[in-house]
């Protein structure tokens, strides 16, 4: 299968997530879509890493493993995000009683 | 050795100064370190007047090619006894007069000499570039504490003003310094400093603009009559007398000698400047009811003329220059004096409220007189020996093809100097006294002392004004074989 | 001769009759120091002293020397001499300062002395600037010496700084030479000129340098366009007058033009220049000083037109005649100048002619002496006047008759105005009385009288040193001395030799016209004084043709108005506006971008992604 | 398919909804990552993201009753630009990657033994051992933070 | 490696140091003791002793210019735990996590300055990231620092979104993580690399709060307790700049001169915005926070630039800022007023207070004889020498007059106005430590060799 298949994929769901995060008000769905860009660049690498397995597989057996060691520590490091932005968002409710990141004006000029 | 005390003295006292509290003690001990470097200077030019005397070098900064090399050649040895004559009289002139917290002031002050003295002796572009930010700073401090009303609007203006102008030739000393060969920040590197005409010309500009705003040269002078009108009179003098005096070294040691070809080509345009500077200064300076206001646009028009002489390449001009920036010094602190005096007693500076002072303080007026010609360039008056070489080398100039014009032009400024000091003499000393000036006392012993010292220095520069010149005759040889070599033409 | 400053200036402290003693005193001693030297210059000795290099620059050499020579030395004579009598004179005069006001008066009387000489003396064009500049002040101090009353102030200002316009001039000249002769002594200088005369003559450096020194000397000398601050300088003390005024520094500018000779004669179109201002300042200051009720401003003007004469003289060539002109005029105009005070002394500090008449009586000897200088200045033979005027006018008409003509027409307006006021004043009925509660004024003090008598004799003889030679062959005595000074321009002036019989015939003329309406003045003038105001062309002539007023009108107010729209205008609203404009632009758009900083998330987030977009597009679509 | 609940995930006004369609989106991931035989990081998307994450995401969406259909009108503008830029910067990256130089290189679908458990296993411990020790540190402070934020009390 | 891993072992200590003692004082002890450890260990490495074997794989990568950094950085935190330790106490109960939270930031700091591997980078950005975002927020009923976390946070993590992406074009085109790797082949910048490079350079500038990626930083500055800020504002963002200019030059440098418009454009951009939105502010804080942006522009000379004076200069401005900023912060901190008004008269009240806070705030402004000259004079240089972009040395220098203003507006406030300002009470040590610390500024900027020589003497 072509490369840029995979790449035009990961990158419109990149750029859908970039859109929601800029048209959606609500803090959990913006997190969410920030999700949806780490997968699409989660999807690319594994593409990626297949296809410079692909390449090298001659020269080293395990060519382009690390691409997809990559998507496991992104995974790592999402999980700690989501934990401490859910801890931070949930903080947020506890104190106005919404998650409208539109009401997060107290800070601005 | 010289060099190195020079700036040593006034930046140990000054910073002890900081922790003197009381004013009297603060007071004499300022004094009594000023006189000392003057005695130090005076030194430097009598009895120990020798080569090895006078430089003095030490690693600094050695990765970047910069090291702490100060030494004075005659205008440095001209410019540091201003700067050390200069101090004790402001501070005896001012004696009676009494500051908020007075250790920071006299700190300062000191402070401020030392900043002064390193420009002057700086040999090393950074270290230069240092004590040209070093005074200016407790200038800044100086005015924005102790000054009039609108001090904190008008001093921040001219800080950021003569900020800008350094950050500009800060940058032309980096281009310079990195096209030297050896990679150094010394004098003699810059003037071995390889580069296109294109390039000498904008670096040119760089460095002009800083000690334009300096002198001030026409149009950046703005800052400067506020300044002064703001300040308070001691540090007006500083900063007439002495630290504008900057702006001309600057363009003498690290412009003119080494970009002659940009200085050669760009000349005429800052001679123009300087020309319509003066007139317009001039000009201006008539229509002037504060007194404080119409020096300091007299002081432009000085500043102007000593401007144009250095571009017009001349002999005469240069050591004109040399002479004049210790003459305008002299002169320019003898009126403040005056200003001072006349400002602390009558709590005005309007000359229209004044008049009549003359029957009321004869011994100020006549001293104010004698000043004020030197004012006006009369002759044998120190002023006139400058002046008359300015004019000379602008008429005479090798390289200017509108030498003659210039000087004419700049010559109407003699007319119209005249015009507006004597007007300030009528005004504040002519005429009949009224209820304001008829409270007038005549100056005290050691205001009489201070002006006296300045009349005779005034007077005996007029007359016999050779060793000055013999004094400053190598730095114009060497600084015009510099400009002239590289342009044959 | 430096001592005179040093005299001058310490004796603040001493008493008022010790003063004037000194003060005239060191004048008398440097008066005989004067003899002594003229007779040794007459002996052929002349002598250049140098003192000490005053500014020495590379190639340039300034010394501060003094020259001795035949010319100075009968300015010196002049100076110390006429200086010596206004001394005493002054004595008396202002006796009635106060002691430190007196002090200061002789300082400054000594210290203009002293600067005369220095201009005199010196033997470069630097060390004359010195004294030019030196008299200019003192002049200056002495004008205002009144410093209570702004107009006098308000004189003095305008003296000095006319001055200075002349003096710009004279350095500009000064500059000139430099470039071009790289010396300004006058024994290399003239050497130099000399030697060169064939490439220079016309040249235009040569044209430049002498029409600029003749600028200086307009200002000093009051010519035409500078001459307006002469009668305002009118506001001294009158022996002041006598001694600025008419007898020593506004000849300086003769001196200066005599001492330069020889760059004069090679530049012919300077010298048509410097003819034509000359005669027209004779001309035109003559007719207004026919309308003038001042008495020491009938005085000043006529000085003005005296000085054009010389002029007159220096532009046709006729150097000795200009000096020979300037010492007789020393003579006669100090006398006039004194008796003037004399008159002014007697009747309690009024000036105004209408206000007198009739004082023969109370003042004898003031009476006489005037008359004899009114007669001298009017140029009847044998009076001095006659013999030095007559010598610049024949040397006029052999350039150009028109010159001559015109001449003559102003001799004779000289002679009408001078008896008008001679008239007015002395003859008639004494018209002061209001003005001098009943009492009778009185003839002046021995210290005064003395010196008007001795003036009087000078003027009466003066003129017998330089009697032409159509009178008494080898009588211009003034002539020989001064050859050695001209020797060197008389070869390459080209002289007209006018016959015996045409000079006579001008003398009669001049002297005809000049007797004819010294009569008509007195007889008009005697009877019936000119009171009221006048009107007319009378008007436009006793406001000095509205000069001044022109002056103010095209020079003071513009550049007034000038000066307040740069300082209110261009320095305020246009340099200090965009200073200040910079500032402005800064917060207003330190507002305006603030505003980007919303608080939105959304939008923050959005301006990132556009800043991505916008680099994206730059780096590939921009740059290839 | 990915595409399309990917869409969904920012169009569905209910949080609830969108956190359902991301799930869908997160099966089709894992769909390519088996595609491509990755089959663990198949699996640990499934139980991390599908699972764990999102099911933490729900709790706190129910926690916060935000179930309704609570969000109200964003700016108009705002979100036009927002779909704009997204838009924009699709096309931009396309544009720029469209002459890639992997163009056509092709991806190894099904076989290929980089993807299995083994092999990643041992890589992951020997080459990659730091930083999974570092990793470590992050879920430290992330833990230390969680506690912090969420300590009740002050 | 030492300091990576006794960082983290520290931050395991503090953690549950606040279970053995309730006592702050025995905290803060603590937490000092550790930090000077941290210095000593890392001294020890740049003269060659290393405590851990760790076979890293070329993972990461300890040279002297890492190490130096990290001396600093360490240096400014411990100095920083000194004068502002004490007022951690106000912002919340639980020291023992902040301080356990900030050596786990160190520990990111070590690895972010000494990564080899994009992998490495971005753990590193990442362990300094989420501690970071809780720090915002640890004020809990403050609205204003949830706000603040919430949106570094959300702002944060589309950062880390855009990073990944970056690192993905990269390893897509290059095949690997390893800077070496990526920096191998020609030097022409083909359209994925320069995908890459330019989304890494969003993320990064966005760390380092560079415009138009800055947004976050007034807010989360003004919003986070003061004390974390003065963290946040020093060391945080000096560990950026390193990684950044070490991701730049290590993988890209080759390529300079194909990106440096484009870093040149966000550099005068970052320099204006900053400079100019910092005029207007009323509130010190937030004007600190707009000139920490300013600051960052000048720090991003050294990208453009790219050459051995630049790089110098980068690590000499890190230290030279950080220092500045803590003691300007830890001033700001004792004041009861942050506006500018606030300071009015504080010269008669508190003469040191007043001197030093006016010492650093010349520094920062760059005035010469201070530490801030010789960094700005190094990265002017840098550019200089570089001599393709004197337009930006311009504008640079026209900002930095533009500082001067809003520097120079609390030296006015503090010497030349009249009021009164309140402020808590400060301890003599407080005192000493200030002065301690304007000591260095002023030794720095006359004698900067001290600390650059350095780089050169233990290797």
């Amino acid at each position: 299968m072509n490369i840029e298949y995979y790449i035009v994929l990961s990158i419109a769901l990149f750029c859908i997530g970039i859109a929601g995060v800029l048209t959606r008000r609500n803090a959990i769905i913006i997190f969410m879509c920030i999700e949806l860009m780490l997968n699409a660049v989660n999807l690319l690498l594994v593409a990626f890493s297949k296809m410079h397995h692909l390449k090298g597989v001659a020269a080293n057996p395990n060519a382009g493993i690390d691409g997809q060691l990559f998507v496991f520590f992104i995974m790592v490091v999402a999980a700690a995000e989501v934990s401490v932005g859910l801890a931070i968002i949930v903080m947020m409710y506890r104190n106005v009683h919404s998650v409208d990141v539109n009401f997060l004006n107290r800070l601005k000029h | 050795m010289i060099p190195v005390l020079l700036i040593v003295v006034p930046l140990l006292s000054g910073l002890a100064a900081f922790f003197i509290k009381q004013e009297k003690a603060v007071k004499s001990w300022a004094l009594f370190s000023t006189v000392i470097t003057l005695v130090v200077s005076l030194l430097g030019l009598t009895v120990l007047n020798k080569a090895a005397n006078l430089h003095a070098d030490a690693e600094w900064l050695t990765a970047l090619g910069s090291r702490f090399t100060v030494g004075m050649d005659g205008m440095g040895q001209v410019l540091c006894l201003l700067t050390a004559v200069a101090f004790p009289l402001i501070l005896v002139a001012t004696w009676n007069s009494s500051y908020k917290n007075a250790h920071n002031f006299y700190a300062f002050m000191l402070l401020s000499q030392t900043g002064l003295m390193g420009v002057f002796l700086a040999y090393d572009a950074l270290l230069f570039y240092f004590f040209w930010e070093l005074a200016l700073i407790p200038a800044y401090f100086l005015c924005s504490q102790w000054g009039g009303e609108k001090r904190i609007a008008v001093t921040f203006k001219f800080f950021i003003y003569t900020f800008i102008g350094s950050l500009l030739m800060l940058v032309g000393i980096i281009y310079l310094y990195l096209h030297t060969p050896d990679q150094s920040f010394a004098l003699e590197s810059f003037y071995k400093a390889t580069l296109t005409n294109k390039e000498q010309g904008w670096i040119f500009w760089l460095f002009f603009i800083a000690f334009a705003i300096k002198m001030p040269v026409f149009p950046f002078h703005t800052w400067q009559p506020d300044t002064y009108e703001q300040s308070p009179t001691a540090v007006t003098m500083v900063l007439s007398g002495v630290m504008v005096k900057m702006g001309l070294f600057g363009v003498i040691r690290w412009l003119v000698p080494v970009l002659p070809l940009a200085t050669w080509l760009n000349g005429d345009t800052v001679a123009l400047l300087s020309v319509i500077g003066m007139i317009y200064a001039s000009l201006i300076a008539m229509q002037q009811d504060d007194l404080k206001r119409l020096i300091a646009y007299s002081s432009i028009a000085h500043m102007g003329l000593m401007c144009m002489a250095i571009f017009v390449t001349s002999p005469q001009g240069m050591q004109g220059v040399m002479i004049q920036m210790f003459n305008h010094g002299i002169n320019i602190i003898g009126m403040w004096i005056v200003v001072e005096l006349i400002e602390r007693q009558m709590k005005t500076r309007k000359m229209s409220e004044l008049g009549g002072l003359a029957q009321q303080a004869p011994g100020l007026a006549i001293l104010l007189v004698i000043v004020a010609l030197a004012n006006v360039a009369l002759p044998l008056t120190n002023a006139f020996i400058g002046e008359f070489l300015l004019f000379t080398g602008v008429f005479n100039s090798s390289v200017s093809k509108m030498g003659p014009v210039f000087a004419a032009c700049g010559g109407i400024t003699i007319i119209l100097s005249a015009v507006y000091t004597l007007n300030m003499i009528q005004k504040v000393f002519f005429g009949n006294t009224n209820t304001l000036t008829g409270t007038m006392k005549d100056i005290r012993f050691n205001e009489r002392l201070v002006l006296g010292v300045l009349v005779i220095v005034i007077l005996v520069i007029g007359v016999y004004p050779r060793p000055f010149l013999e004094l400053t005759q190598g730095t114009v040889d060497t600084i015009l074989s510099r400009m002239i070599i590289k342009h044959p033409s | 001769m430096i001592g005179f400053l040093i005299n001058g200036l310490l004796r603040k402290q001493l008493s008022k009759s010790l003063t004037s003693i000194l003060g005239s005193g060191v004048i008398l001693g440097s008066f005989v120091v004067s003899l002594l030297i003229f007779f040794q210059v007459k002996q052929g000795h002349t002598a250049v002293v140098n003192l000490f290099d005053f500014i020495s620059v590379g190639k340039l050499s300034i010394p501060f020397s003094f020259q001795v020579d035949q010319l100075s030395s009968i300015f010196l004579l002049i100076i110390t001499g006429v200086g010596f009598l206004i001394h005493v004179y002054s004595a008396a005069y202002m006796h009635e300062e106060e002691g430190q006001h007196y002090a200061r008066y002789f300082a400054y009387l000594n210290l203009f002395v002293f600067s005369m000489l220095l201009l005199v003396l010196g033997s470069n064009y630097v060390i004359m600037f010195i004294g030019w500049e030196g008299v200019g002040l003192c002049s200056y101090l002495l004008i205002g010496y009144w410093f209570k009353n702004i107009d006098y102030t308000n004189a003095a200002k305008k003296a000095f700084v006319m001055n200075r316009i002349g003096d710009l001039g004279f350095l500009l000249a000064i500059f000139w030479i430099i470039g071009k002769f790289g010396t300004v002594s006058y024994g290399n200088l003239f050497e130099q000129v000399a030697a060169n005369a064939k490439t220079l003559e016309g040249s235009a450096a040569i044209v430049g340098i002498t029409l600029l020194l003749f600028i200086g000397a307009t200002g000093k000398s009051a010519q035409i366009p500078l001459y307006t601050w002469l009668p305002d300088a009118m506001a001294g003390p009158t022996p002041v007058s006598a001694l600025i005024h008419a007898a020593t520094m506004v000849t300086a500018g003769i001196y200066m033009i005599a001492r330069s000779n020889i760059l004069y004669t090679l530049a012919p179109f300077t010298n048509t220049i410097v003819a034509i201002i000359g005669l027209a300042t004779a001309l035109f200051a003559a007719t207004i000083a026919i309308k003038q009720n001042d008495i020491k401003k009938v005085l000043a003007y006529s000085t003005v037109s005296q000085l054009g004469y010389m002029f007159l003289g220096l532009g046709v060539g006729a150097y000795t005649g200009a000096v020979f002109h300037v010492m007789t005029h020393a003579f006669f105009k100090a006398l006039l100048f004194l008796g003037a005070g004399s008159v002014i002394h007697a009747m309690h500090h009024e000036q105004d002619i209408r206000r007198m008449g009739g004082l023969k009586k109370y003042l004898p000897i003031t009476h006489l002496t005037f008359l004899l200088g009114c007669i001298a200045i009017a140029g009847i033979p044998p009076f001095s006047g006659f013999f030095s005027k007559d010598e610049i006018l024949a040397a006029a008409y052999a350039a150009n008759p028109v010159y001559w003509v015109i001449g003559v027409i102003t001799a004779g307006m000289t002679a009408f105005y001078m008896f008008r006021l001679y008239a007015t004043t002395f003859l008639g009925q004494f018209r002061g009385a209001e003005h001098l509660h009943g009492h009778h004024p009185h003839e002046s003090p021995a210290a005064m009288t003395i010196p008007l008598i001795v003036l009087a004799i000078l003027s009466v003889i003066g003129g017998w040193v330089g009697i032409p030679e159509v009178l008494m062959k080898d009588a211009h005595s003034l002539e020989h001395f001064l050859d050695p000074i001209f020797a060197a321009s008389s070869k390459f002036a080209h002289p007209h030799h006018l016959s015996h019989s045409t000079e006579y015939g001008l003398m009669g003329a001049s002297v005809l016209l000049a007797v004819i309406l010294i009569f008509f003045a007195i007889g008009r003038y005697s009877k019936r004084p000119e009171l009221g105001e006048p009107t007319g062309f009378g008007k436009v002539l006793a406001n000095k043709w509205y000069v001044d007023e022109l002056y103010n009108a095209i020079i003071v107010k513009p550049l007034n108005w000038i000066g307040k729209f740069l300082n209110n205008f261009v320095e305020r609203d246009v340099i200090d506006w965009t200073v200040n404009g910079v500032g402005k632009v800064i917060s207003y758009s330190s507002r305006q971008v603030r505003l980007l900083q919303s608080g939105q998330v959304g939008s923050y987030v959005l301006l990132m992604v556009l800043g991505i977009l916008a680099f994206f597009v730059i780096q590939f679509f921009v740059k290839k | 398919m990915a595409l399309g609940s990917a869409l969904m995930v920012i169009i569905s006004r209910n949080p609830v909804h969108s956190v359902l369609w991301l799930i869908v989106t997160f099966f089709a991931i894992s769909g390519h990552y088996i595609m491509m035989n990755a089959q663990f990081l198949g699996i640990v998307n499934l139980i991390v993201y599908a699972g764990a994450i999102m099911v933490l995401f729900l709790f706190v969406i129910m926690l916060m009753n935000l179930n309704a259909e609570t969000e109200p009108k964003k700016n108009k503008w705002l979100k036009m630009a927002g779909i704009i830029a997204g838009g924009c910067l699709l096309l931009v990256l396309v544009a720029a990657l469209k002459d890639a130089e992997v163009k056509s290189s092709t991806v190894q679908l099904v076989d290929g033994e980089i993807g299995l458990i083994k092999q990643l296993g041992h890589v992951l411990f020997t080459e990659y051992v730091v930083p999974f020790e570092v990793s470590s540190v992050l879920f430290l402070s992330a833990m230390v933070g969680t506690v912090v934020i969420g300590k009740k009390g002050d | 490696m030492n300091a990576i891993v006794i960082s983290a072992i520290w931050g395991v200590v503090m953690m549950f140091s606040g279970i053995f003692s309730k006592n702050n004082a025995v905290i803060r002890g603590t937490a000092l003791t550790g930090l000077a450890l941290l210095i000593v260990v890392n001294v020890m490495e740049m003269g060659g002793t290393s405590l851990f074997k760790v076979n890293v794989h070329g993972m990461l990568y300890f040279d002297s210019f890492s190490l130096l950094f990290n001396t600093i950085a360490f240096g400014s935190t411990f100095l920083y735990t000194l004068l502002s330790g004490r007022d951690m106490d106000r912002v919340g109960r639980s020291t023992p996590d902040y301080f356990a939270l900030i050596f786990f930031i160190l520990c990111g700091v070590a690895i972010s300055s000494s990564f080899n591997s994009l992998l490495m980078l971005f753990l590193g950005i990442e362990i300094m990231s989420i501690p970071l975002y809780i720090l915002t927020g640890t004020d809990k009923r403050n609205l204003k620092s949830n706000e603040a976390a919430l949106k570094y946070f959300l702002m944060g993590s589309f950062s880390t979104g855009i990073m990944l992406m970056g690192i993905t074009l990269l390893y897509g085109a290059k095949g690997s993580f390893n800077l070496e790797a990526i920096a191998l082949g020609t030097g022409e910048l083909t359209p994925m690399v320069s995908a890459g490079l330019l989304l890494l350079l969003v993320a990064m500038g966005f760390k380092v709060s560079a415009a138009p990626f800055h947004f976050w930083t007034p807010d989360v500055y003004d919003g986070a307790p003061t004390v974390f800020t003065s963290f946040m504002a020093t060391v945080i963002k000096s560990a950026g700049f390193i990684a950044f200019l070490r991701l730049f030059d290590d993988a890209f440098g080759e390529m300079h001169a194909q990106w440096q418009l484009v870093v040149a454009v966000v550099t005068a951009a970052t320099l204006i915005i900053g400079n100019i939105t910092a005029v207007f502010q009323q509130s010190v804080k937030r004007m600190l926070a707009y000139s920490s942006i300013a600051q960052a522009g000048f720090m991003l000379f050294a990208l453009v630039a790219l050459n051995e004076l630049s790089r110098q200069g980068l690590i000499f401005y890190t230290a030279a800022y950080s220092v500045a900023t803590i003691g300007i912060f830890a001033v700001l901190i004792k004041m009861k007023d942050y506006t500018f008004e606030g300071f009015n008269g504080l010269a008669k009240r508190q003469p040191v207070l007043a001197a030093t806070a006016a010492i650093f705030l010349l520094s920062l402004a760059g005035i010469p004889g201070t530490a801030g000259f010789m960094a700005k004079f190094y990265m002017l240089a840098g550019a200089v020498a570089n001599g393709h972009v004197l337009w930006l040395v311009i504008v640079g220098i026209l900002c930095a007059a533009i500082s001067i203003y809003y520097y120079f507006r609390v030296i006015q406030a503090m010497y030349f106005k009249e009021g009164d300002a309140q402020e808590m009470e400060v301890s003599g040590t407080f005192k000493a430590l200030l002065v301690l610390l304007a000591a260095i500024v002023v030794v720095l900027g006359i004698f900067p060799q001290c600390l650059l020589d350095k780089l050169y003497y233990f290797f």
